[in-house]
Order: C-alpha cells, then sequence, then structure tokens
C-alpha cells in the first residue's frame, strides 16, 4: 500500500479534525499509567505512550453487552445496535493484530457475530508503531509488531521528520483522502529512516526471544502435563489474563428480567474459571486447574491456529506483566516453541 | 462514558431478520409437556421455527430471563412441531420443567453437524444409547422407519439404570412392528421387569447385523461411550462406521463463545456428532479413550 | 417539571412492621416514598443488602428494629446497631453521606413514631439530594 | 552471619532433607521479578529468594494443601493472617511450619505500562507495626535495613473511591490473591445474580467493593495481596484499614496479633452509642 | 416457568377511592413473570380465595391488609406456601396523603414481591417432627406430682423421675400449711399414692437425669437409676428387714433429728413404700437378707442406666435452702437451740422426733420462740439477694402452731417487711397472729448470743423505733431463703437450657412464656425456676402439664422457621457462632450444627456468612436482594 507522511505539528490538528466527525478514542495518561478511552483535548495524546494497560478490546467486545430485549407481551426481539463511527488512534500493532485474529474468528462464516460486526465496520483503527518496545514484549515472534500490526487501517511510525504514514486498507485510504492537505507522499529519506528503524527495532526484539512457530501446533502433546501442574499450583485462578488479553474472546451470556423486559447480556469470560465447561449436570471434561492452565496456552498456541488459520497471541505481553503469581506465557514458548 | 447513542431496532422475529444476529431465538409457544421418566420431560413446541434439519443436530433453547442452554432434537425432520426431552439439571432446564403449555420460550437453531445420513444408505444401522442420551437418536429412528426401504437392517440396543428411567417406551412397540431389532437393559432391575439386566455393553452383542458395513450411532454418558466404543471395536464393527454424539457446555451454538472448543474441534460446528477417529483427536477429558 | 423525591428503603422487623401497620391503621400519614421490606428480625438484614439498595437507587435505607431492652440478655438488635455503625464508617470513608443508613427503633405500638420520625428523614434526606449511584457509577465526571 | 537468604535455604533444606515438612511454599526468581514456589525436594531449596519484591502473601496457597505439612514463609502481616486463620478454623497449625523472616516492607509492583523508573515501598508497608510474624517456628532476621519509608503520606486525603471503583474490572484478583477468601462460592462473584451479575454491570461494582470490604472489616491484616494484585491499582487496603480502626476502637481487637483474643461478636455493649 | 398470580383486595370496595386499582393492574400486566392479576373484593373470606381456583404449586401475591389475618387462609386453609403477603390498606391506602401516592406505592411493593416470590423454590418442603406421646417429669415434688398426674390422667405415660427413694418433696416434710394450718402430708399423701395407682405414671425412684439428646418430640434421655439394694418388685414393704438391722441412721426425710434403721423406708406414706439400703452406714451384717421372706435384697446391686424416648420434659427439682453456717452471728450448728424452720417443722409434726412438743435440746419446754425471717435471701452477698417468697407466711404460720400446742407460748418475729399477700393470708394469717399476740419486730438482729443458762439472747436494732434491744428466747428460728440446689447447673447443662444469674432456670420469656425455657419442648415448674410456695409450684405442675398436652395433641411440630447451614458451602469459620445470641450453634467436630430447638429465627447467623451458607426460610439475599431491585426499578 501506499506510503504518506504527516508532520509532527500536524498530528494534533488531525487529531483535532478526527474528533469532529467521529467519536476519538485514544490513549493518555490517567492515575499514572495510560488508558484508552475518548479524547477532548489532543494535547492530552502523548507520542511516546508506553502500552495501555488494558488492551483496547473492550470498544469491540465490551466487557458486558445486551443481546436482545424480550417485550412479553408484544412479542417481539429488540436488539441494540450502536452505530457511531469510531476512530481507535494509536493502538499498538500488537492490539492492531488482535483485531484481525478476532475477526477471523468472531467473523467467520456462516454465522457471523453481528454485535462484533457491527462495532467494528463502524471503526477507524490507526496504529501508531512501537519504536521502543517494553521488556514484557514479544510480538516478534507472532510477526505483530512492533512496527506493523495486521488489523489496522492505517498504521503510523514516529520517525525523526514527522510520521510515516501507511494505509492499509481502503478505509484508511479514504481516510487520508478526506485530510488530504495534512498528509503528503512520504519521502525517500524518510522511508530509509523508516526501514532502518524496522530492521533494528526487529533485531532487538529477535535478541530476547526466537521462536519456532511450526513446532507450536504441537505443544499440546510435547509440553506435558508436568509444566501445566507446576504453573497451576501458583496459578490463583483469576480472570486477569483473560480479561487483559487483547484477543480473549470467548463469552459467556446471562438473562435476568428487568421492568417490563427479559434481557440477555454477554460479556467476558475466562477459561481459568472452574466453571468454564463444567455443565449442569455436574460433567466436566476440564476438571484440574492444569488442565484449564494447558487448554490456555494450547488454545492460543495451537487451538486457534488449527481452527482459524491465526495465532491466539500477539505477544503484546499483558499477561506476563499483570499476572499475580508471575505465569509466564514465554516459558511455553521458549521450551517448546 | 456513553461512546454510541444506541438506536432501536425492532424484529417482529421472522425468519429472514433472524440471519442478521445469530444470536437472537426465536419466540414459539409450547404446545405439549410429556412427563418421559420422573426426572425427563419432552416438550412439543410449535409451529417449527425453522424449515429443515438433520437428525442429530441440536438447538438452543431460550427461557426467557432465565437462559439459555443447547438440546437435542427429538423429533423427525418430517414432524410440523419440535420435541426436545429434558432432563432437570440445572435453572434452565428447572424453569422448562416447570413450564406448561402456552408459556412461550426462545429457539434458535439447527445447529451442529447431525448423524451421516448419506452414508447410511442401503446398510445395517445399530443405535445405541443410554439413558438421556437416547434423544439425539430417536428423530435419526424415526426418520430412518419413515423411509424403511432405503436402510438395510436397524437394531437398537438401549440401556438406562433402570426400568423407569427408559425414555419413549410408549413407542417401542410401534418401533418393533415397523422391524427395529430392539434390545433393552437397565443396571437395576425394578417392578415387573423381565428384561435384561445390566449395562449397554452386554447386549451389544445380540444383534445380528453385517458387522463390517454396518453404520452405528451412539450417545449416553461419557463414560458408557468409552465402553461401547470399546466394546464396538471387540465386536469388529468398523471404525470407519462408528458415530458417537457428544455433549458439551455451549453458549453461542455457533462456535463464536469458546466453551465448546476442544482441541481444533468446536463441539457445537464440528459435533456433537463425532466419527471414531475425530473423537481420537480431541483432548483428554473430552475424548472418550 | 418533575420533583424529585427520595426513594427510601425500610427494613422492618416483624414487631416494628407490625408498628408500621399501626400507622397506617391510626391515620397518620407519612411520605409515600418510603418501601418497606418485611423481614423476622433486623439481625437478619445483611449489611450488603443496604449496600445493594443504595446501589439500585435507593437515597437512604432505614433499619427499623426494637429497641434492646436494657436488662435483657439477648437482643438481635444489638448486632443491627453495631453493623448500622460499621456500615456508615465504611460509607463515609468512600464518599457517601452516612446518613444515608440509619437504624430507628420502632416497636409494635410506635406507628405515630415511625410516621413522624420518618417524615423528619425523608426532609433530611431531601436536604442531602439524590444518591444517583448509577449515575456516579457509569458516567465520566 | 549469613544473609537471610542463605539462612532461609538452608532452613528449607534440612526440613526437607529431614521431612519435617512434605514441600516449602516459598519465593522463586523469575523473569519478571519474583513469583511463588512449591519446594518439594531438598536440592531445589536453592531456588529460594527473599527481597523486597516477594510480596504475594502466600498465605493463600496454604489452602490447597490441607494434606499436607508445609512449610511456608511469611512476612509480618502474612503470620497476622495465619493466626486469624487458625482462629476461623481453616489451617492446622501443626501442619504447618511457620518460617517467619523479618520484613522491611515491599517494593510496589512495576506493572505493564507504567514507567519503570525508581522502586516505591507499598503504602500499606509505611504504616505496618509487625514487621515479625507473631507466630512462627523459625525466625530469620533480616540483615537488610529498612526500606526508607518515606513520611507516612497525609491519609486524611480523601480519594475518590466511587471512581477507582469504576476502573474495576471485577476480575477477582483481589479476592483470589486473598488469605482470607477461601469461601467455597464467593458471594460477589455472581454465582447467584443477587448482590451482583455473573457479567459485569459497571454500577454493581459499589456493591461489590462494598461487600467485600464488609467481608474483610475486623480480619483483613493488610498484607495489600489485593492492592498489589490489582490492575488497575485500587488502593484497597486503605480500605480495609479504614474498617479495622473501627473495630479498634469499639472493641480494641486488631486482627492476628493475638491468638488468644477471639474476634468481637459484633455486638454493642449497654450503654454504648453506635 | 417462574410465573405469578397477584391478588389485589379491594377490602369490601373500601379501597377504591384510595388506590387505583387499574391503573395498578395495568402496570403489572406489564411486567416479566406475572401472569394474571386480580382485583378480588374481600380476600379474608375463604370462600371470596376459595373461587380463584388457585393451585398449590402457584407462586402468590396477596396485596390486602396485614398478613396477620390473612397468612391463616393462604397457609393453612389452601396449603400454597408461596405466598408474599403486602400490606396495601395500612401502608398505602390509609398512610399515602393521596390515590396517586398510593398507586405509586402499590405498585412500586408488588414489583418487590414479585421478584421475591419467583426466588422462592417450588414447593417448600415443611418438615413436621414426630412426636413420642410420652413425657419426662424430673421431680417428684409437689410440682412434679401434680404435672405427671395431670398428664397420665390425659392418657400419656409419663416417666417421673425422682432422686430421694420417695416422692413427696418438702412438702411431705412440712407439718401443716399456710395459711388454712391444713395437714401437710394429709393433703399430699393421697396424691402420691394416687400417683402410685396410676398405670400411666412410671415412677424411677433413686435416679438421676444424666444426658440428653434430640429435640421437640423426641428426646433421648439417659438415667442413672442408683442401687436400692432391694428389688422394688419383690419388697413389699413389710419392714421385717428394718426391724432386724443392727444400725442406725439419721434420717434425711427428718432432717436428721431422728434416726432410723440403715434398711429403711423414708416415711409412713412413701410413695413407692419400698425400702431402700443406705450403703454409707450398711454393715452388710446379712440380717435383713435372712428377714426377708421375698428374698429382695441384693447387697451387690449395682447403677444402671436406663435410656428414655420421650417428646417434652418437664423440669421440677425444687431447689434447696440457705445455708445458716454462712452467717456466723447466728452460731447456727454451734448453739443447740439456732434451728432452721425446716428443723423446726419436723420437730413440731406429731410424727417428728419429739412427738410435735417443742423442746429445747436440752429437754427443757420451749416457752419463748424468736423467728428470724430473711435469713439468706434479700440481703447483698448472701444468699439470693431476693425474697425468698414463702417464709413471712411459713413463719407466720409456724407461730400460730406453737401457740395452738401451747397457749402461754411468746413468739416474736424480726422481720424486715412482711410480706402476706395471698388468697387468706390477711385474715387467716396475718390477723389472727396479731389477735394471737405474736409480736412482730422490725429488725434483722446483729447478733444471737448465748447466756449462761443455755438461753439464746437475740442483739437487734429496732429499725421503727430506733432502739437497740435484747431478747431472751428459748429457740430461735431461721427462715431460710431459698437457693438454686447445687446440681441444678449441671441438669441444665444435661438439658441444653440456660440458668439465670441467681442460677435457678431461665424461663424463654418471664412475662410471656414463664413454663418455658430456651430449649422448646422442655418446661419449667416449681422452685426451681425462683422462689414459690406450694400453690404456686402445683398451678405450675398442671399448667406446665397443659402444655406438653396441648404439644401432645397436635398431629405433629410444625417448628417456626430455624436457621439451616448449607454443609456443602460451610467452610467452619465460625462467624455464625460469635452471632448467635441465644448459643444455638454449636461446632460439633468439624462441622457447625444449628440446635433446632434452641434457634429462635431471628436470623444474626444469616447476615453474619459471608457466603451465605446459612439459609433461613426466605430471608437471605437471593430472595431479600431482587425484592429490593423490584422495588426501586422505575
Amino acid at each position: 500500500m501506499k506510503m504518506f507522511s504527516i508532520r509532527e505539528e500536524n498530528l494534533k490538528v488531525f487529531l483535532r479534525e478526527l474528533s469532529l466527525k467521529h467519536v476519538l478514542i485514544a490513549p493518555f495518561k490517567r492515575d499514572g499509567y495510560f488508558e484508552f478511552d475518548v479524547l477532548r483535548n489532543p494535547d492530552d495524546f502523548n507520542v511516546n505512550y508506553t502500552n495501555t494497560r488494558l488492551s483496547p478490546k473492550r470498544f469491540f467486545m465490551p466487557q458486558r453487552q445486551l443481546v436482545f430485549k424480550h417485550y412479553p407481551r408484544k412479542g417481539f426481539t429488540e436488539e441494540l445496535k450502536e452505530n457511531s463511527s469510531v476512530v481507535l488512534f494509536g493502538i499498538r500493532p500488537c492490539d492492531a493484530s488482535a483485531l484481525s485474529v478476532l475477526d477471523n474468528v468472531l467473523l467467520n462464516p456462516p454465522h457471523k457475530d453481528a454485535l462484533y460486526e457491527n462495532r467494528r465496520k463502524n471503526a477507524i483503527v490507526v496504529s501508531l508503531s512501537c519504536t521502543k518496545p517494553m521488556t514484557e514484549c514479544f510480538c516478534n515472534v507472532f510477526e505483530t509488531g512492533p512496527i506493523r500490526g495486521t488489523g489496522e487501517d492505517l498504521t503510523f511510525t514516529h520517525t525523526s521528520k514527522g510520521f510515516v504514514v501507511e494505509a492499509r486498507t481502503q478505509k484508511g485510504i479514504a481516510v487520508i483522502g478526506e485530510f488530504g492537505e495534512l498528509f503528503r507522499e512520504a519521502d525517500g529519506e524518510m522511508l530509509n529512516e523508516y526501514n532502518k528503524l524496522i530492521r533494528e527495532v526487529l533485531d532487538e526484539m529477535g535478541s530476547r526471544l526466537k521462536v519456532d512457530k511450526t513446532r507450536l501446533i504441537g505443544i499440546e502433546k510435547e509440553a506435558g502435563e508436568e509444566f501445566f501442574q507446576l504453573n497451576a499450583q501458583r496459578c490463583i485462578e483469576c480472570s486477569l489474563c483473560s480479561f487483559a488479553c487483547p484477543l480473549c474472546y470467548c463469552f459467556e451470556t446471562e438473562d435476568y428480567w428487568e421492568k417490563d423486559s427479559y434481557v440477555r447480556f454477554r460479556g467476558w469470560d475466562t477459561c481459568i474459571s472452574p466453571l468454564f465447561t463444567k455443565m449442569a449436570s455436574g460433567l466436566d471434561p476440564r476438571v484440574t486447574k492444569a488442565d484449564r492452565l494447558c487448554h490456555r496456552f494450547c488454545h492460543k498456541l495451537s487451538r486457534i491456529p488449527l481452527t482459524f488459520n491465526a495465532y491466539g497471541c500477539v505477544g503484546c505481553g499483558r499477561c506476563v506483566s499483570l499476572c499475580p503469581a508471575g505465569i509466564d506465557i514465554r516459558e511455553v514458548l521458549r521450551k517448546w516453541g | 462514558m456513553r461512546l454510541t447513542m444506541p438506536s432501536r431496532n425492532r424484529h417482529k422475529g421472522g425468519v429472514e431478520e433472524m440471519g442478521l444476529n445469530p444470536y437472537i431465538p426465536k419466540p414459539v409457544k409450547i404446545i405439549r409437556v410429556k412427563d418421559e421418566t420422573p426426572d425427563t420431560k419432552t416438550i412439543t413446541i410449535g409451529p417449527k421455527p425453522f424449515d429443515e434439519f438433520t437428525p442429530g443436530q441440536f438447538a438452543m433453547v431460550t427461557v426467557y430471563g432465565v437462559g439459555e442452554a443447547p438440546f437435542s432434537i427429538c423429533s423427525p425432520p418430517s414432524d410440523n412441531n419440535l420435541q426436545f426431552s429434558i432432563r432437570k439439571m440445572g435453572s434452565v432446564t428447572t424453569a422448562i420443567h416447570e413450564a406448561s403449555p402456552g408459556d412461550e420460550i426462545g429457539v434458535r437453531g439447527p445447529y451442529g453437524r447431525g448423524w451421516p445420513l448419506g452414508e447410511m444408505r442401503n446398510r445395517d444401522i445399530l443405535l445405541v444409547g443410554g439413558g438421556i442420551g437416547f434423544a439425539p437418536l430417536r428423530p435419526l429412528l424415526l426418520h430412518l422407519l419413515e423411509n424403511r426401504n432405503k436402510y438395510g437392517r436397524i437394531a437398537v440396543c438401549y440401556g438406562a439404570r433402570s426400568p423407569s428411567l427408559l425414555m419413549y417406551r410408549d413407542e417401542f412397540e410401534e418401533w418393533m412392528k415397523q422391524g427395529v431389532d430392539l434390545y433393552l437393559t437397565v443396571d437395576v432391575g425394578e417392578g415387573d421387569w423381565k428384561g435384561n439386566v445390566g449395562v449397554v455393553t452386554t447386549i451389544l452383542d445380540k444383534p445380528s447385523l453385517n458387522k463390517a458395513e454396518t453404520i452405528v450411532c451412539t450417545c449416553g454418558p461419557p463414560v458408557m461411550i468409552k465402553f461401547v466404543l470399546k466394546k464396538l471395536v471387540e465386536l469388529e464393527y468398523s471404525k470407519e462406521n462408528i458415530y458417537a454424539s457428544l455433549e458439551s457446555k455451549m453458549r453461542c451454538g455457533v462456535g463464536k463463545c469458546g466453551h465448546c472448543h476442544f482441541g481444533s474441534k468446536h463441539v457445537c460446528i464440528d459435533g456433537p456428532v463425532f466419527k471414531y477417529d475425530e473423537m481420537a483427536t480431541l483432548p483428554k477429558g473430552m475424548s472418550p479413550f | 417539571m418533575v420533583v424529585w423525591k427520595p426513594k427510601i428503603i425500610a427494613f422492618t422487623c416483624w414487631c416494628s412492621s407490625s408498628g408500621v401497620d399501626q400507622a397506617g391503621f391510626e391515620g397518620f400519614k407519612y411520605p409515600a416514598n418510603v418501601l418497606t421490606v418485611r423481614v423476622p428480625c433486623s439481625a437478619i438484614v445483611n449489611p450488603s443488602l443496604v449496600v445493594k439498595a443504595l446501589q439500585e437507587g435507593a437515597d437512604a435505607v432505614l433499619l427499623t428494629a426494637c429497641k434492646p431492652v436494657e436488662l435483657r440478655k439477648i437482643a438481635p438488635s444489638r448486632i443491627t446497631e453495631a453493623r448500622v455503625s460499621l456500615l456508615r464508617r465504611l460509607l463515609n470513608t468512600v464518599g457517601v453521606e452516612e446518613d444515608r443508613v440509619r437504624i430507628l427503633w420502632i416497636s409494635s405500638n410506635e406507628g405515630g413514631i415511625f410516621a413522624s420520625e420518618v417524615s423528619r428523614i425523608v426532609e433530611e434526606v431531601e436536604k442531602l439530594g439524590p444518591l444517583n449511584l448509577r449515575g456516579k457509577m457509569i458516567e465520566q465526571p | 552471619m549469613s544473609s537471610p537468604e542463605t539462612e532461609l535455604r538452608r532452613l528449607a533444606r534440612s526440613l526437607l532433607e529431614k521431612k519435617a515438612v512434605d514441600l516449602v511454599i516459598g519465593y522463586e526468581k523469575s523473569e519478571a521479578g519474583v513469583r511463588p514456589c512449591f519446594i518439594s525436594e531438598p536440592n531445589e531449596a536453592e531456588r529460594l529468594v527473599w527481597n523486597p519484591d516477594c510480596r504475594l502473601s502466600l498465605v493463600r496457597y496454604l489452602r490447597g494443601f490441607k494434606e499436607k505439612r508445609v512449610g511456608i514463609i511469611v512476612k509480618g502481616c502474612d503470620g497476622r493472617a495465619i493466626v486469624e486463620l487458625i482462629k476461623e478454623n481453616q489451617l492446622d497449625r501443626r501442619s504447618t511450619f511457620i518460617i517467619a523472616v523479618e520484613c522491611n516492607g515491599v517494593y510496589k509492583p512495576v506493572k505493564y505500562g507504567s514507567s519503570k523508573l525508581g522502586r516505591q515501598i507499598a503504602e500499606y508497608c509505611e504504616k505496618c507495626e509487625v514487621r515479625i510474624s507473631p507466630i512462627r517456628d523459625h525466625l530469620i532476621k533480616s540483615d537488610v535495613k529498612a526500606l526508607e519509608r518515606p513520611s507516612p503520606k497525609n491519609d486524611g486525603e480523601p480519594l475518590d473511591w466511587l471512581s477507582l471503583f469504576r476502573k474495576c474490572l471485577r476480575c477477582m484478583a483481589c479476592v483470589r490473591s486473598c488469605p482470607f477468601c477461601y469461601c467455597t462460592e464467593c458471594s460477589i462473584e455472581g454465582f447467584k445474580p443477587a448482590l451482583v451479575h455473573k457479567l459485569v454491570d459497571p454500577v454493581e461494582l459499589f456493591t461489590f467493593h462494598l461487600t467485600r470490604a464488609l467481608h474483610m472489616a475486623g480480619r483483613c491484616v493488610e498484607c495489600g495481596a489485593c492492592e498489589s494484585s490489582c490492575p488497575v491499582e485500587i488502593p484497597l487496603t486503605r480500605l480495609y484499614h479504614e474498617l479495622n480502626e473501627w473495630f479498634r476502637e469499639k472493641y480494641g481487637y486488631v486482627p492476628g496479633v493475638n491468638l488468644e483474643q477471639a474476634p468481637p461478636p459484633l455486638v454493642f455493649k449497654e450503654g454504648e452509642k453506635p | 416457568m417462574r410465573r405469578t398470580t397477584v391478588l389485589l383486595c379491594t377490602c369490601g370496595s373500601t379501597l377504591l377511592d384510595k388506590i387505583d386499582f387499574d391503573k395498578v393492574r395495568n402496570e403489572l400486566s406489564k411486567k416479566p413473570l406475572v401472569s394474571r392479576v386480580e382485583v378480588v373484593d374481600g380476600l379474608c373470606k375463604s370462600s371470596v380465595v376459595k373461587n380463584l381456583s388457585l393451585k398449590p404449586s402457584e407462586r402468590i401475591i396477596v396485596a390486602a391488609c396485614s398478613s396477620r389475618f390473612l397468612e391463616a387462609v393462604f397457609k393453612s386453609l389452601l396449603s400454597i406456601s408461596n405466598v408474599e403477603f403486602v400490606n396495601i390498606r395500612e401502608q398505602c391506602a390509609w398512610a399515602c396523603e393521596n390515590k396517586e401516592d398510593a398507586s405509586l406505592k402499590t405498585i412500586r411493593l408488588l414489583s418487590g414481591s414479585i421478584n421475591k416470590v419467583v426466588r422462592i423454590g417450588l414447593p417448600k418442603s415443611h418438615e413436621d417432627l414426630k412426636i413420642v406421646r410420652e413425657a419426662l417429669v424430673i421431680g417428684g415434688g409437689i410440682a412434679g406430682v401434680r404435672c405427671a398426674l395431670d398428664i397420665a390422667d390425659a392418657g400419656y405415660r409419663v416417666y417421673l423421675v425422682e432422686k430421694e427413694p420417695s416422692l413427696g418433696g418438702v412438702m411431705a416434710q412440712l407439718d401443716k400449711t399456710f395459711p388454712t394450718l391444713d395437714c401437710s402430708i394429709c393433703i399430699e399423701g393421697p396424691l402420691l399414692s394416687e400417683t402410685g395407682r396410676n398405670k400411666n405414671i412410671v415412677i424411677i425412684p433413686n435416679s438421676e437425669v444424666v444426658s440428653v439428646r434430640g429435640m421437640v418430640g423426641d428426646f433421648r434421655v439417659l438415667v442413672r437409676v442408683n442401687p436400692a439394694y432391694v428389688d422394688p418388685e419383690k419388697c413389699n414393704g413389710c419392714g421385717e428387714c428394718a426391724n432386724v438391722c443392727p444400725v442406725y441412721q439419721p434420717n434425711k426425710y427428718d432432717v436428721n433429728l431422728k434416726p432410723v434403721k440403715a434398711i429403711y423406708c423414708p416415711f409412713a406414706q412413701a410413695v413407692p413404700l419400698k425400702y431402700v439400703i443406705n450403703k454409707d452406714y450398711c454393715i452388710e451384717c446379712g440380717l435383713c437378707m435372712n428377714a426377708c421372706t421375698r428374698a429382695a435384697i441384693n447387697l451387690e446391686d449395682k447403677p444402671k442406666m436406663l435410656e428414655l424416648n420421650v417428646g417434652a420434659i418437664v423440669v421440677a427439682v425444687g431447689s434447696d435452702l440457705f445455708d445458716p453456717r454462712l452467717k456466723p452471728e447466728y452460731h447456727y450448728g454451734e448453739y443447740d437451740n439456732v434451728i432452721t424452720n425446716m428443723e423446726f417443722e419436723r420437730i413440731i409434726c406429731a410424727s417428728g422426733p419429739t412427738g410435735g412438743v417443742l423442746l429445747r435440746r436440752d429437754g427443757k419446754p420451749a416457752k419463748r420462740v424468736a423467728f428470724i425471717q430473711c435469713v439468706g435471701s434479700r440481703e447483698s452477698g448472701q444468699g439470693i439477694e431476693e425474697c425468698s417468697y414463702y417464709c413471712c407466711a411459713a413463719s407466720m404460720k409456724e407461730a400460730r402452731l406453737i401457740l395452738e400446742h401451747d397457749r402461754e407460748a411468746k413468739v416474736f418475729i424480726f422481720y424486715n417487711e412482711l410480706r402476706a399477700f395471698g388468697k387468706g393470708w390477711e385474715d387467716l394469717l396475718y390477723r389472727r397472729c396479731l389477735e394471737d399476740g405474736i409480736v412482730f419486730i422490725r429488725s434483722r438482729p446483729s447478733e444471737i448470743k448465748r447466756s449462761l443458762n443455755g438461753n439464746l439472747i437475740i442483739v437487734y436494732e429496732d429499725t421503727l423505733t430506733g432502739k437497740r434491744g435484747e431478747l431472751e428466747v428459748d429457740i430461735v428460728v431461721l427462715a431460710l431463703g431459698f437457693k438454686p440446689s447445687e446440681k441444678l447447673a449441671k441438669l441444665a447443662a444435661a438439658l441444653g437450657i440456660s440458668v439465670d444469674d441467681k442460677g435457678f432456670i431461665e424461663e424463654a420469656h418471664a412475662k410471656v412464656k414463664p413454663l418455658e425455657t430456651r430449649v422448646r419442648g422442655i418446661y419449667v415448674a416449681g422452685t426451681c425456676h425462683g422462689p414459690r410456695d406450694i400453690v404456686e409450684s402445683a398451678v405450675e405442675g398442671s399448667a406446665a402439664a397443659a402444655l406438653v398436652i396441648s404439644l401432645f395433641r397436635g398431629e405433629s411440630i410444625k417448628l417456626p422457621e430455624t436457621a439451616k447451614i448449607l454443609e456443602n458451602k460451610c467452610t467452619g469459620c465460625g462467624r455464625c457462632i460469635l452471632m448467635c445470641q441465644y448459643g444455638a450453634i454449636i461446632r460439633d467436630g468439624e462441622k457447625i450444627r444449628v440446635l433446632e430447638s434452641i434457634c429462635n429465627g431471628c436470623g444474626a447467623c444469616v447476615s453474619s456468612c459471608p457466603q451465605e451458607a446459612v439459609v433461613l426460610g426466605d430471608w437471605g439475599i437471593e430472595q431479600l436482594a431482587p425484592q429490593i431491585s423490584g422495588m426501586l426499578g422505575d
């Protein structure tokens, strides 16, 4: 796709313009760390932000979302749709790639997840490359960063002379067209710096963790029970890893009634929960904590790839850093990957 | 934070609109409720909210305000209504057990892969069921009987814990009249039970079928399936022709919610009917081996 | 314009709920926005229920109970008294006015006291204004 | 004098060699810092570490080993938790070998996306008065000089708790890491949609946190396990401390310092004003 | 599906102008879970309710008047248990300023109840307890005997456990009763023999209750029967054994004043009239065995344990008297002529040691007698610190007995306040005392001295005149206060009932449940729960019997709702134990258990459990939280 550029001082103009036409969501610092939220003041945006504590998944798959309302005596079912156009600006390539994995899973025919599709359709995803990856990151393993991801419409990369902007989709090109006066074609010098940057960052990350991905498919057999049992001992069964993960998509539903209607909500679930596969009859194909932990890792590294043709991990490092018990997916990758 | 303004989009619940959001059940009325066994009821709902399905497929049944759960369809595709045999287990099934004709429930489906009807043409067929596990086999059996001349011999081995827990007892005679070799067994006899006593594997050798070519369909509790599969192989039925219907927790029925993702299979899409060798690839706990 | 009226949940124990009945029987009028939840004894009210009531939109919660008799060893309403104190401390800490939770001593022949106390409390809660936890928990400042 | 870490390893090794315990729960080094480890072989004892990153209370793990004799490494606060658990009939003192390590405070965790400059002592450690477990089978003195405690912050400065609760994901890390959350079915996890629903309705976070606070009142030993596990850094310990203060004022009860002192019944004595 | 029927009562159309029933009906009909809404006139009429053809499986909300009236209609008449009552009359119609407010309040209250009633499981099981229709009465004094007779006369079997060899208690020891001066044993004797004859009464003498398990309707009581060394089946009370017995012992019945043989029968009217051996004195010479023609004597007799299965227990063990030795200023036990009122009763009794003549210990007739009241009562630090109830009347009676025997005698009563208030006490007792010239002196004497001639000198200060004085008498009778018997606390613990701060048995409620204890099915009568006289003890015996009979007349026992512990959830942390003020929750090994018969259903335990492992009726978070949401959800 075509490479454009935008001058550093024009970024704020761009953001302001965007926020007039769309709901602009971008990371800014609050209580000591960065979070995505509606950006009201473009000055709050910091180009050098460290990635957000929680993933932007919630803008596409909220923690709790209405599926339908059913009015008992009127005989129809009501579905709520949200139609406003959203721009997610400054998302890191790993998180953007997570969206493409979600696309693979949730928009996989014949049944498309209409609730997700609706939000996804109305969103423009603009990523900002990682030029200084954090210590927890390992996006190089799944080629989901640090410069380019797979789910974004536009990719911004910060260089010394402004931002290199790559339009990745038609939607991205349309945005550039809309704000044409702010963008121009990237020049050779800039592209050189850009390419150099890619090499440098990849080299740095590659030295941290190198994985032979072809072996991941067999991880389920290779890892063996002992490894999972060892980690299961320390796992405290919170759902932090799943909630923080940018692509943990499993959901739970809940039905109840309100003043005049029956409602169903759906929202995040976690496979670490002992109830995840437990049936009403009491039967549970996954009884032990080790089984569940095994599923969590294998699901990401082999089961999603086998089923949906994409890795279930983008290497953002959130679960690694946030796990209270220090369970580390990189250990799996390093040992058997 | 108010991200967006919700706009309301109302559906009359028509079939064409259901395509928009796969998660919206269609409201249907309960027509009949029948006590099948002390803990199981068969509900009939109608009119059928979808046209065609393959025996062995399931539907998601919603009790509004309580929840949704997957149930095997237990009426044949030719029927204008739908039937589900439901055992009292959790909140949804308890609510269904409290229901009476005229109550409204939601249904969506049909989902999953049913029994391999195509494979069965002109072959002998053995159905092996255990307890409530006969529910997905009943539509198959009734479908086979409706098209009796297209298939070979049909044998049914059905076991339950006690005679009163055998489902569809009032239909046994009719099945036999139509040429089904019916073998029954119970774990514990009671009352005037004169039939076989023992687990279902003890009667698997009774049907005389062309074993190499017979299609075997089985469903029941996981332990039963495990031993039935073992016995079938011992009896020299071909692994190629053995199918079983497995169960799992499900939330969406369409491969999105992740609850039934075992190994590389979704029970809701790739199942619930699995072939013998497919079952072997499932991870421990889910695999009957 | 809709005039805001506070909604108040009152957990009434067996004795005090017959006091509440007596208030109506004797013709005492009190604000209609006091909604009673009858329980066998005030001690059965889990403090979490009080919190839940506030969350669900109550602007204040009352617990009416039998006044512990001085010399009687057994008086479960003393437990309620202590719990209310603890709860008020907690609410105070998280920034909810502690006066939104109170205990009232009402016995079964004190309907009049109930009516007058409740009217007074409603006035006080009106001064505190709406609690609106839903708004505070969901919307951005 | 050897370092506490060396002493710890030596002790763990000898306990395991003598088969005085079946396993030792301690901390080991991990890529991101320190994490719990479970040592059952004497020669694995070398993995044990002791430093101010050993913040997660290990006491919550004891309930997973009810049938075993366990050696456990405890800080002052963790020891208080053990005392309180014994009172609540959750722990068999005889099958637990308590290795008390003198604690000089732990660091606040450095979490994803926060700046890594400078390590800070955790807020709850600043207030701590019990640096050595009141209950122990072996004491390891520390040679590390006490972490610098900045002058205690002004607690009078009120926090906007409601906006802190709003950030909560209800990931249950606070509950799961807590030594006291041993309930078989947590009433605020949404198994039964009574207090809170299964799926997180933001307004219910108020009920969630207040209920949890009420359950912790008079029991919390302020070990900070919840706070340090929290992904959105809600200073829960401060909230529970406030309720503990109520217990101290009304009944003179401080959880975990005295095995003989029974928890007070929640009753006002005659004449006491609520 | 959880559908609900709402019944709105217009209360004879009187509420129509207070509540907008159409609006209420419309609003409720819109709600999920509501299957029908009926506006009815007069739900208090059972005919109206019957016409509604309600099914027991339905969940019903009754919006009418106070549930006190309607509960009976729905719960017993139709045996519908899933009913919620909302008082829209007193709480909405009559309490709201206008129709709009009342209607809104009605809708809100009902919305809450709809949400609650669907959370109640269907159907609700009532655990009914079976009743063993046999009773145990502990103590064979007047209260116990009266009680046993009344229960037995109603046709139920009664076990009467008595620690002494014979029934009778204190009353059997008295000479006369006040105020009429009837002969005590003459009135009690017939009752005792009636008890002995009654086919429904099993008397178990020489025995004590050791432990009690179970609960109302089904107690298991372990009784230890101490050896009598004489087989009661064989003994016919002929007394040949006592004739040949060479050893004497003091007779407890005669307050140790008159010796009997080591093998003895306490008194002539004893029931059962069987001989027993006091092993403390028996020298095992074997003479009695030779004398006994029926071979009833077995010196090797051992204590036996007996298990009784009864449905109700009446505790009527009586109490002890204050030990006057604790008041050294009166020199009881040291000065021969200072005696207790019980000793006086035996001395003045015609069958007593002196044949009814009041003599000093030196054999001289007693001409001047003084009574000192309130010994061991109404005085802080000694005895029970409260009025002993019987003694004013008893001393006046005894004073008159002296004068009946000897018109010349001079009697003085040292009293603090004279409390004579019962039927006939004024005219028959007090006034006659005054007429008889009995001298009442308001004083608590400070000391009794002994003069050289053996006379006693009472040192006192008359608190009416303030004058100090000394009075010389022959005999001083100490009117002793009641005190709880030494074994009472142990017995109470075995029964699971409580004692008050004075050590007497504590009633369930001192005013309205005066004969019930905190354990359902265990009743109390007589002086074991505080000082009483004969009349009151007998009244209580009959009253306790009535309670037992009414319990036995029921089909089964419907226990009020008590707390239950869900064992699969309970972690055993014990917070409920800490909360229960009734002591109804105990730790039983690893488990926590509710003693249903003690539980009062307050629910303090329910709200103390962090994970709702204690439940009580429909009052858990699971029901109340939805109710609140329903009320507030508009």
